[in-house]
């Protein structure tokens, strides 16, 4: 049975992402997506350290020391970016102006909640981050994320038993084996499933129930 | 291809409704977006609730907008001043409601409602005829009233320069309450004395990032008051 | 019997602002305050409207329409003066930054309370401006006023009859009869009487108890 | 003449008294004050409260300053990452106090503090552990808590160019949280890259202006990580 790839799963996110959001990628899969939207489909890239229209990373000997995203990866701007400062950088997260964030998470619950930032109740010294604040704070909250944990277990779930990040945030997931919606009231709402897979068997790696439009 | 700049002012203004709240830029003349407010007049919205510094001057713009009898609400942290008898012809009349703030207040209730605080403290005006009705708290042994954002359905400013992204960069003192105006709108519309080419406005010196802007109008009049 | 100028009130309270310090004047006489500070000492003005490091009016053939003060008349920048948004302003002020804010009064208590905005109760449609702000955030407050009103009544008094602009917030009051300190649990303190007034003269138009060090 | 320029990182640290709370900007290396974190170390002072984004690196800067004892607890919002070892290690051993923020929220905080805002609502962390022993209320339907200003006795920030009053500006991303923590703190300390005459930096561009900073030192170091 095939999967979707790390490459396949931000390609499939950057397919949904029109031109003229503004768009905050999470650490990891998330900053994959923007390698997939077109340089012609103009989206432009918000980073929490003050940076709206972040473009690729640079070449080894072009990269600028103090231009680099949320990761402390390098990255470029592109012609029409600008910086500013952190509290005017979350006041664009806080404010409701970021169209879409795309996160990593832990487990997406089907009433949205998502758990992205603590392993357990008694780890005291875990790292948010900005998490929090894009969970609660963008129009549109986007996961991507493996199906389940490597040991198999289900990361979509009736209730999230990791410490939440934020409540009834997630309105989409993709996942190495489907695409699936969170819809209030409904909970999970399958819109693809990698090719060869039933929803029987995606429903059998899930810990909740799937629904479809059909 | 991202393109904001639209090509004439009635198209920027278009789709205002009636029953707005409608936040209008500048301090006194300077960076105030006059074009934009005679549009409005043109443009026909009404019930208007307008946010601004002053409550108008003369018999043009946001006073002939109250005139006409469009303008349900104002508030501001000033509305008397030299030339506002509209205002207060109005307002006498029972014509027009009014909320006084004091000017920081005002700012800070529209940067809370562009940064998405809901409510905030302050001790401006604990204690007085203006805290009346407001929750009250001591913090740090000093009395403090509470504060709500106050968003706007529309905003409309006055930049320097503006780019098709919507970046703005303002002139001097211009800039005053446009940025926290821009913030604060679901609809933010610009008129620009400069339309540059994206890349042109120093990344390091956009003063309005175009988040907060969705249309652009090229107006290239001269300095204030002209 | 004499009295200070308008003039003699503004260069005295000039003379009384240390360099280096970020000082607020209000319209009127505070407002002439600036035209009494050398140029060789440094003291940085702030405005309202978003501006540090005014410098002093125009000549009229010089005038720049995009430079005003709070009172919207036309004013000059200094080199080393800034431009900045007016919630940025206000933060400087509310913030506590301002070491200092000159303000016009109808009314000062011996409690510091101050009295600017309104002249009645039933005063339905004040213009409180940035006062409120400026009384209740700057480090210190200074008013200049007449001793008394036109028709001779004190405005230093036991207790505001007009409506507030904030409580306990005045430090020194320059009239054109004296100078006197707002001293917590003491009330008024006279630091200077016009030539040729007696402490009991000035006791006569005053509406609270004066004291005095001595 | 008004003059904030200090000749050596020790004058540009003095009088930096045991128990203050140190605002450290930066994120991660870029717009790091590195020498004047170094020279922190040299200063003395200790028993701080610390608070930056992260928990330091390796054992140099902040990391050198916790092992060395002189850190009572950290106020951050990651603490973990590549080479935190010295967070950990004392972390685990209880010798450090830890108060994890989320970033937009401690970005909030200390502009709070400098604008004179004790406290404010947001709906980040609502219901969440963060949330615990916060005062939450609803506003539009939504649960927010209220959070408290976060001001600094001392901000160590890194410019790029500054002026004699103390005027700012950063280079690209080296803004990220120096600006907040210059307002916030009551001595903020500035290392620059380079030292303007007045009136050299253009007033429309002054990203911090000198009203938030008490001294500036020159370091004419490199980029971050050099």
């Amino acid at each position: 049975m095939s999967s979707f790839t790390r490459q396949q799963m931000a390609a499939r996110v950057a397919d949904d992402i029109p031109e003229g959001w503004f768009v905050n990628l999470g650490i990891g899969i998330p900053t994959m997506v923007a390698d997939y939207v077109p340089m012609d489909r103009e989206v432009i890239l918000h980073s929490e350290n003050g940076i709206l229209g972040m473009g690729p990373a640079p070449a080894p000997d072009k990269v600028n020391a103090w231009l680099v995203n949320a990761g402390k990866q390098p990255v470029t701007l592109r012609p029409g970016g600008s910086f500013f400062h952190h509290a005017d950088s979350f006041g664009m997260i806080r404010g409701g102006h970021i169209d879409l964030c795309v996160l990593g998470a832990f487990e997406v619950a089907e009433n949205g909640d998502i758990a992205n930032w603590a392993t357990s109740e008694n780890d005291s010294a875990p790292a948010v981050g900005g998490a929090m604040d894009l969970a609660a704070g963008a129009k549109r909250l986007w996961v991507v994320m493996d199906h389940t944990t490597k040991d198999g277990r289900p990361k979509l779930v009736e209730t999230c038993g990791y410490p939440l990040t934020a409540h009834g945030a997630v309105q989409r997931i993709y996942t190495n084996l489907a695409v699936i919606d969170v819809v209030r009231g409904r909970g999970f709402v399958v819109r693809e499933i990698v090719p060869g897979m039933s929803l029987a068997d995606l429903q059998a790696k899930t810990g909740a129930v799937l629904h479809t439009d059909s | 291809m991202i393109n904001k700049i639209v090509q004439s002012i009635a198209e920027a203004l278009s789709g205002i409704k009636d029953g707005s709240t409608v936040l209008m830029g500048g301090f006194g003349a300077v960076g105030q977006p006059d074009e934009l407010i005679e549009g409005l007049i043109e443009q026909g919205a009404k019930d208007l609730t307008v946010v601004a510094n002053n409550a108008g001057a003369g018999r043009v713009g946001l006073a002939k907008l109250m005139e006409m009898g469009r303008v349900r609400k104002i508030i501001c942290s000033f509305p008397r001043s030299a030339g506002s008898t509209v205002f207060e012809e109005l307002y006498r009349a029972g014509k027009l409601e009014l909320e006084i703030v004091p000017q920081g207040t005002l700012a800070e209730r529209m940067r809370a409602a562009g940064a998405g605080i809901p409510a905030f403290f302050t001790p401006t005006a604990a204690g007085t005829k203006l805290a009346q009705g407001k929750e009250a708290r001591d913090f740090n042994g000093r009395p403090h009233i509470l504060e709500l954002a106050l968003p706007g359905d529309v905003a409309l400013v006055e930049a320097w320069e503006a780019d098709r992204w919507g970046n703005l960069t303002y002139r001097e003192g211009g800039r005053n309450f446009n940025p926290v105006m821009a913030m604060a709108a679901t609809l933010t519309v610009a008129q620009t004395h400069h339309i540059r080419e994206l890349g042109d406005i120093a990344p390091d010196n956009v003063h309005t990032p175009g988040i907060y802007v969705q249309r652009v109008v090229q107006v290239a009049r001269g300095a204030p008051w002209n």
